[in-house]
């Protein structure tokens, strides 16, 4: 781990060298219409938005796409099929830019899901390929509760290269992986000797709401407790919390036949909606709303750190700004500590 | 004028059974020539036709799409083509405020008595589409996995 | 004690389990179920909520649970109507009333769909300004840019399904996104298969929508889905001359015909 | 994995002509799926037939289609080679090769192309085909004519004698149609009331012939085997079980000056009236709108004079509601004013009559009981000119058919004419003498050489009056067109057969399909010539366009044994092209939200609700249900249901899902 | 509103009181009347049984100039000129390539959008009512209107009153107070062009015509065409020997007869040049 300074030329320097490197980058765009502020491909620095608190979606997108071809097939005659792989190298060298540390933490709890044990190739090219630089958070707002679980607005676990702003436009620019290195060392000299300023100066400071080992303790027992029927009531069954979470890992696998061609795709599915558990037998082991909000929260906050001993939470919040219904889950989640 | 190079549009037509396809039998039955551009499905009646058979038929890449059905109050289970023609109003309403191209859809009415008629629509509608062109714009939207793209967050 | 705090604790002490509104939330306000007498202070009654209430009188885990008490708005109110006239809902498994000028007179009940009708009659669609520039700028463009503008549009959506989860009158227990034998609509969100999702969603509404905004309202990325359905609403009731977002009394606008429907493009 | 078969007809070289039938089958057969491909001269022939068979035996197959003619054609025969075979009929499809593909396109690639991708589109569908039982629906055997003229009579009395019930609704006050008016019949010049009035007689004595005169068809529902009917009975005023049919009442009426319809406005009527002495049924009724007391209120003289007070003012019209499994539509035809004709002076001239018009003037029971008197001054003409073609042939006019009657009947008018007139002169100007019948030719011979008619080749320019004389203009083409002008005492004209007034509606009330000129169309003009597109609706006489007696006695007798041969079956075996609501596993028992919207869309009434209980007997939900016996199969509600609950068989949402797809990759 | 006038050769030639009366007529009813500038013959009979293209592009020159002189309506009282302008303006309304083939040979683009109008349908359009207002002597007589056949055939191309029985002038007639006689001869042809080459059939047919006009004791005959009036007037001794008897019903213009109901003067409607004397009027 290094510290160095950067200073605002430098910034658009490095940032230049690393679009001329060919590298494809990702970062926060806000939206003319409305203040929703997204990841997107960006050519130039001044495309990247600020002051804002939070992308309504996570950077998962870079990694784990939305839907994606695993193989594609051909039938040229009858009885035969020709096969075409997931080819690694035609995915591009990317680098997401500014993403917040809680996406940055996310990206662990991904990988402790679909690469562990069994590698997942496509995930794991993207993630190879993938140089991660997120900023610390000068600002928050009352649906963060990243230092709640083993967070922080400066948290640097995940990232690759973290910068925190400074007022006078350059950023402490903390070297964390060899990738982030690697990314450094595109334009070297842009990065100068740290400055000693203290970075803790410049983070954003979260309350924290709960103690996240009592929540751990409390949810052993919790699976029949009635609390879940009354936190989610007001729940519609919608799969926005899922697809915004930067850790939620769920897909299924569809089909997209064209005559004697077609692919098959994997994409993100949620356990909110009702057809995620329903058997062909018309049984559904979860067909009740609080089953599923139940599972949303023991996965993420019981099952998870008893397997993979990671959380499967980085309290960022969007599930909570996204959620029509308000569920919010910080809310919640200090109501069953209590 | 032979233009081989030209583009040949592809056009599917969705009959209704009792009147048009009766009608196309009857194009037949008078040898009335037509260009080969267009391919007739059957349906008992306009009234089964789903608007999702259109964006199934773009998407597959025709460039052009005709409906035709019995003549108001000819329908032979009376009001089929009444039903029909409500949901192709507010279809095609739905269309335009999306910006598809309603020009590549031709929606008429051709009785079991107009081969003739038919002859014209077809003929009509192939001269029209190939003045349009082939749709790219729906099937660039259509192949979105063909291109590379597609896993960036755009 | 408030109106609706004094009505809801007078039903919860009947034979109502649960009371049905609005409490305050952290994002303004959310729906909130109130099952002990204690809880009726939260209640309050908001008019331009952002979520429809009814969305939750359709789902059978609630119908379960037998009476239920609704203090409900003009779109909740709207939707009840609608859902009523769609076999969904039984009146009097419900114990609707509203809170006169929004929320500061009188409590009002309703027992029947005609005295929702009759309520309903003078009170316009709820305002529509937010779909205005919108409208205005779809109208000057041509039809190619309106196509590339839906395209980006749909191209942001992740196939959450919130807006159909939030739509009082997206009931279907099996969604046709949900059909595979054909696969009428492609589950993954392609832009092309959030297109024809839309287009199914917004045909369907077709003469059913009250035009309540809840589909916008609850879009995470904020795709104008609410400006479509509103658009069709308003536009085919003009042209098959039906009072928009008042239940039709049997079948509705694309169940039924005229005889005479004007058409200048069949020829 | 389905194993399809694939058989290309050459239909002799009406496809193979444009279309390259080995090339089809050969790329259809690397179709993944088809297990057989082959093509052959005719398919639709016996060994073509037998083809099928072997290879269903020999290569398992689970699905058939056969590039041929229009399924219109031959889908039927196909699919029973089939079943013959032991392969669910309705895994059999048909792809149009012929009438839209062969016959339509010059020779050629794309011609061919596009034949392959019209097989392969049925090959796919035949992929999602389902194995269908037909339907059984019981009949109700009785059956329902519609027209009393010798027709209706003809095939009421055919469908009795066959010992089913029948139901003869007739629209005027008596049976008996055009042929009641006529004087005598061509060719052997029989009168028409000795041949007629019998079979009338016994329609009306029939144990199983209910005959309703002075009504009219109001609605018809249901389909084949049940239609649902409402016959309007229009209120006679006069209770028919009470009246004797003494006449008191037609001699005491006030109004005696009404036109008689019955001897086309020639003679008159009075307002209570039999339209003619053999009317069958003999009794009177009132006709409202000549009536003094239902016009002015006052007068009710009859009711006064009737011996057994039989008369009954202001009762309303009857409905009555029967359910019949076979309908017979013999309406009958009309015949031209001849105020259609502004040549012939628009009908303002007295003595320019039409051929009904004669043939009052030449029937014993006519107003001059049988002389040939001239309308105008009654007296005798003894020059007489006949103008045949008078409408007929004549696109101009909009009638471009030829009425296929008028040359025989002039024929005989001319003969009857020199009969009662010896010294008279009679021309008759044609444009070709068409007498097609059996002794037909001969009889034009006879008026010819026997009866000294004088025919004259050429149309008659105009016809106009002067000083009492009718002056006829026309040419004679046989002398170099030489402009003929005759001054005739009296002109009759051979107007054009017409439909009736009131068919339009009344094909729309059937759902039956009718041609520009408002005759009815026959399902196919030459293989299915008295029945109708909708099932269970046949066709006989004049209604489907003009024809002589012979021809419609036994198109009527044809018509009477289709119905016969419906009701020779216990039960009706219908197509199984219907609407199913799914079904599915509990706890969900249907997809089916019961919003019902379909219920209000079906134009058949065939949904109904069904109410989904569970082992307690309490209602868990109400569902759709589709009742087999109603439903035709259009498939609006399919289309219209927002969940995709409802689904129909042989056209379903899969079928044309992978129809439309397949089209588009190949 | 200026509406187009194609007097035609007749007007300018054998029939000049057709065309002063015309003239005065619009005047009287203040129809502003503007002559077509360069304009052409029709081409009439000779032309179309002559040469079909050379019969297309005369009357196609004369619309063309119409249009260019930015008429929308033009009045052509000769029946004969109607016709061939109104039939041309239908064929080249069907045929893309004739028409452009046209356009080459007249030297200037034709586009067919000008409203031909004879005289009945000018007055028809314009001046019906203004007509019954300014009567001054109504035209008591009984008189047998004759619309001979270029008026009314063929009917798919003019789409003018009914082929077989017009009403058109009659009903002109009677609203300046004339009495219309019911004859069967109104649109019986009058020899038309064979009244130079074959008199003796122009002689028989327009002498059934005027047998029938004289039989039924008509006053006068009433026509709206140079042609008949020529036959009819200019032929009556060849049609006299042919009858046997002398006619002597005048034939007037209906333009003339309006114009005297009118209380114009007869030598400004050019009576004076009939070969029948138009004394008993």
């Amino acid at each position: 781990m290094e510290k160095r300074y950067i200073n605002k030329e430098g910034l658009s320097k490095w940032f230049s060298s690393i679009l001329n490197a060919g590298k494809r980058v990702y970062a926060p765009v806000r939206y003319e219409k409305d203040e929703k502020v997204d990841f997107r491909q960006v050519l130039s620095l001044d495309e990247v938005a600020d002051d804002y608190v939070q992308t309504t979606m996570s950077a998962k997108a870079a990694i784990f796409p939305r839907a994606e071809v695993l193989f594609k097939y051909k039938s040229e005659h009858k009885g035969e099929m020709t096969l075409e792989d997931f080819n690694p190298d035609n995915v591009p060298e990317t680098v997401v830019w500014k993403m917040r540390p809680c996406d940055a933490a996310g990206f662990i709890s991904l990988t402790d899901i679909l690469n562990t044990g069994y590698e997942d190739l496509l995930y794991k090219t993207h993630l190879d390929k993938t140089t991660l630089v997120s900023f610390s958070c000068a600002k928050a707002d009352d649906f963060c509760f990243c230092t709640s679980v083993q967070g922080g607005p400066g948290e640097t676990r995940g990232s690759d290269i973290q910068l925190t702003m400074l007022p006078d436009g350059g950023a402490i620019a903390e070297i964390i992986t060899e990738k982030g290195e690697a990314l450094m060392k595109l334009s070297e000299d842009a990065f100068l000797l740290d400055n000693g300023e203290d970075k803790a100066k410049y983070l954003a400071d979260v309350p924290v709401y709960f103690d996240i080992e009592t929540l751990q303790g409390k949810l052993k027992d919790a699976f029949n407790s009635d609390i879940w029927k009354e936190q989610s009531e007001r729940c519609l069954g919608c799969g926005a919390c899922a697809y915004v979470c930067p850790t939620c890992a769920c897909f299924s696998i569809e089909e997209d036949p064209h005559g004697t061609q077609g692919a098959r795709l994997r994409c993100w599915d949620s356990c909110g909606f009702k057809m995620f558990t329903q058997h062909t037998s018309g049984h559904n082991p979860r067909a009740k709303q609080s089953q599923r909000w139940r599972q949303r929260i023991l996965h993420k906050f019981s099952y998870m750190p008893d397997r993979v001993k990671d959380f499967g939470c980085t309290g960022c919040g969007r599930c909570s700004r996204a959620c029509p219904a308000d569920m919010n889950i910080r809310e919640h989640l200090s109501s069953i500590v209590k | 004028m032979d233009n081989n190079n030209e583009f040949e549009p592809k056009i599917v037509a969705f009959v209704c059974n009792w009147c048009t396809y009766a009608g196309a039998d009857l194009t037949g039955t008078s040898r009335i020539k037509y260009a080969t551009n267009v391919k007739i499905v059957r349906f008992p009646c306009t009234g089964r036709i789903d608007f999702m058979l259109l964006l199934k038929a773009f998407a597959g890449g025709a460039d052009g799409i005709i409906i035709s059905g019995c003549h108001p109050n000819d329908c032979h289970y009376t009001s089929g083509n009444f039903h029909a023609r409500r949901r192709w109003i507010t279809f095609r309403h739905m269309l335009e405020i999306l910006g598809v191209d309603v020009r590549r859809i031709c929606f008429t009415w051709v009785s079991a008595a107009e081969g003739a008629k038919w002859a014209d629509v077809v003929n009509d509608n192939v001269a029209n589409i190939r003045k349009l062109g082939p749709y790219k714009e729906y099937t660039k939207v259509a192949q979105y996995f063909e291109k590379e793209a597609y896993n960036e967050q755009d | 004690m408030s109106k609706i705090e004094e009505k809801a604790v007078q039903m919860l002490g009947g034979d109502v389990k649960t009371v049905l509104g609005y409490e305050k939330g952290s994002k303004g306000t959310r729906p909130f179920f109130c099952h002990t007498t204690e809880d009726a202070a939260k209640l309050v009654y908001d008019e331009n909520a952002s979520t429809n209430l009814a969305a939750y009188l359709v789902k059978q885990e609630i119908k379960d649970e037998g009476k239920i008490g609704v203090c409900a708005n003009t779109i909740t109110l709207r939707a009840i109507a609608q859902l009523a006239s769609e076999n969904q809902i039984d009146m009097n498994s419900l114990a609707l009333f509203t809170v006169l000028d929004e929320g500061k007179g009188d409590v009002k009940d309703f027992a029947s769909v005609d005295d929702i009708n009759a309520y309903l009659a003078d009170k316009p669609l709820p305002d529509s300004e937010k779909y205005d520039n919108l409208d205005k700028k779809l109208e000057a463009m041509t039809s190619e840019e309106r196509w590339t503008f839906w395209v980006n549009e749909f191209s942001r959506c992740i196939k959450c399904y919130a807006c159909r989860a939030a739509c009082p009158l997206c009931y279907c227990t099996r969604c046709i996104t949900d059909v595979n034998r054909p696969q009428w609509i492609n589950p993954w969100p392609s832009p092309m298969a959030n297109m024809e999702w839309q287009v199914n969603r917004v045909m369907h509404m077709t003469g059913r929508c009250i035009g309540c905004g809840a589909c916008q309202n609850a879009c995470p990325v904020g795709i104008p889905i609410g400006y479509l359905s509103r658009k069709m609403l308003v536009d085919m009731s003009k042209e098959f001359g039906y009072i928009p977002g008042q239940a039709m009394k049997d079948g509705n606008s694309l169940s039924t015909f005229k005889p005479d429907d004007q058409e200048n493009f069949i020829h | 994995m389905s194993k399809i078969g694939v058989f290309i007809c050459h239909c002799g070289e009406n496809i193979s002509a444009t279309v390259d039938c080995q090339k089809v089958a050969e790329e259809v057969g690397k179709v993944e799926g088809v297990e057989f491909a082959t093509d052959y001269k005719y398919m639709c022939s016996d060994p073509g037939q037998n083809l099928i068979k072997q290879a269903i035996k020999e290569h398992h197959l689970t699905g058939v289609v056969v590039g041929s003619c229009s399924p219109r054609m031959h889908e039927p025969t196909f699919r029973k080679t089939c079943a013959s075979a032991g392969l669910n009929p309705f895994m059999c499809e048909v792809a149009n090769l012929r009438e839209q593909c062969s016959w339509v396109h010059e020779k050629g690639e794309s011609t061919t192309e596009k034949a392959i991708s019209l097989v392969k589109m049925l090959v796919e569908k035949v992929k999602k085909d389902q194995p269908l039982q037909s339907i059984e629906v019981p009949i109700t055997k009785k059956a329902l004519v519609i027209g009393g003229g010798i027709a209706g009579i003809q095939a009421a009395l055919d469908i009795a004698n066959c010992g089913h019930q029948v139901i003869l609704v007739e629209k005027e006050p008596s049976i008996g149609g055009h042929m009641s008016q006529l004087s005598e019949t061509f060719p052997t010049l029989d009168c028409s009331q000795c041949i007629l009035t019998p079979r009338m007689v016994e329609v009306a004595q029939h144990p199983n012939i209910t005959l309703y005169t002075y009504a009219e068809l109001e609605k018809v529902e249901g389909s084949i085997g049940n239609f649902d009917v409402t016959i309007r009975l229009k209120a006679k005023s006069v209770d028919f079980s009470k009246c004797t049919g003494c006449g008191t009442c037609q001699q005491k009426c006030p109004q005696k000056k009404i036109p008689s319809e019955f001897n086309a406005g020639l003679g008159t009527r009075t307002a209570i009236y039999v339209p003619f002495p053999q009317a069958v049924p003999n009794k009177p009724v009132i006709d409202k709108e000549h009536c003094n007391y239902y016009q002015k209120g006052k007068c009710k003289l009859c009711s006064k004079v009737c011996p057994v007070g039989a008369i009954e003012y202001d009762k309303p019209d009857e409905f009555i509601k029967e359910n019949v499994g076979a309908i017979v539509v013999t309406t009958g035809f009309n015949v031209l004013n001849t105020d259609f004709f502004p040549e012939y002076g628009y009908g303002k001239y007295k003595d320019v009559i039409n051929g009904l018009q004669f043939e009052r003037l030449a029937s014993a029971s006519g107003p001059t009981l049988g002389e040939i008197r001239r309308p105008s001054d009654g007296a005798i003409p003894k020059k007489i000119v006949f103008i045949a073609c008078c409408g007929s042939r004549d696109p101009a006019k909009g009638i471009p058919y030829c009425s296929k009657i008028c040359c025989m009947y002039t024929a005989k008018h001319a003969m009857l004419y020199q009969h009662k007139v010896h010294d008279g002169e009679s021309y008759i100007f044609y444009m070709d003498v068409r007498a097609t019948g059996k002794n037909y030719e001969e009889f034009v011979r006879r008026a010819i050489e026997e009866d000294g008619v004088k025919y004259v080749r050429g149309r008659v320019a105009r016809v106009y009056e002067k000083n009492g004389k009718l002056i006829v203009k026309g040419a004679d083409t046989l002398l170099g067109g030489q402009p003929v002008e005759i001054e005739a005492d009296m002109v009759v004209l051979a107007t054009a057969g017409v439909s009736n007034p009131g068919a339009e509606q009344l094909a729309q009330k059937m759902h039956i399909s009718y041609d520009p000129y408002y005759f009815f169309s026959e399902a196919h003009p030459k293989l299915r010539p008295v029945e109708t597109n909708t099932a269970g609706i046949f066709l006989a006489g004049a209604c489907q366009s003009p024809k002589d007696i012979p021809d419609t006695v036994s198109m009527a007798s044809g018509a009477a044994a289709k119905v016969a041969a419906l009701f020779s079956q216990k039960n009706l075996v219908r197509e199984p092209v219907i609407a199913v609501v799914n079904r599915c596993a509990p706890p969900v028992f249907s997809t089916c939200v019961g919003c019902f919207m379909c219920e209000t869309a079906c134009p058949y009434h065939a949904i109904e609700r069904e109410d989904i209980k569970d082992r307690k007997g309490n209602v868990i939900k109400t569902v759709a249900k589709v009742n087999p016996g109603l439903c035709q199969g259009c498939g609006t509600c399919v289309a219209f249901c927002r969940s995709k609950s409802i689904d129909i068989q042989g056209f379903s949402n899969e079928e044309m899902y992978s129809e439309v797809v397949s089209l588009l990759n190949s | 509103m200026k509406i187009g006038f194609y007097p035609g050769c007749s007007l300018k030639g054998t029939s000049r009181e057709y065309n002063e009366s015309v003239l005065a007529l619009a005047k009287a009813l203040d129809i502003q009347l503007e002559e077509i500038d360069d304009w052409n013959c029709c081409g009439a009979t000779a032309a179309h049984s002559v040469n079909k293209e050379l019969s297309l592009s005369l009357p196609a020159r004369v619309l063309a100039l119409a249009e260019h002189q930015g008429f929308k309506e033009i009045v052509v009282p000769c029946a004969a000129c109607y016709n061939r302008l109104s039939t041309t303006q239908y064929e080249l309304a069907q045929d893309e390539e004739k028409k452009k083939k046209v356009s080459e040979i007249i030297g200037m683009p034709y586009d067919g959008s000008v409203k031909i109008l004879n005289v009945l349908q000018m007055l028809q359009k314009y001046s019906l009512d203004t007509i019954k207002s300014k009567i001054v002597k109504p035209f008591a007589y009984k008189v047998a209107c004759y619309y001979g056949c270029l008026l009314v055939r063929p009917h798919k191309v003019l789409q003018f009153d009914r082929v077989e029985d017009p009403q058109v002038m009659d009903s002109m007639m009677s609203l300046i107070g004339a009495t219309p006689i019911d004859w069967a001869f109104k649109t019986e042809c009058c020899g038309g062009g064979f009244t130079e080459s074959r008199t003796d059939i122009v002689a028989k047919l327009s002498g059934n015509v005027m047998k029938d006009v004289n039989d039924r004791g008509a006053e006068a005959v009433i026509v709206a065409c140079p042609m008949c009036h020529s036959n009819l007037d200019m032929r009556r001794p060849e049609i006299d020997k042919y009858l046997g008897e002398d006619v002597k019903v005048p034939v007037l213009y209906i333009t003339q007869a309006i114009g005297l109901a009118l209380g114009i003067e007869p030598e400004t409607l050019g009576l004076q040049r009939h070969f029948v004397k138009v004394n008993t009027i």
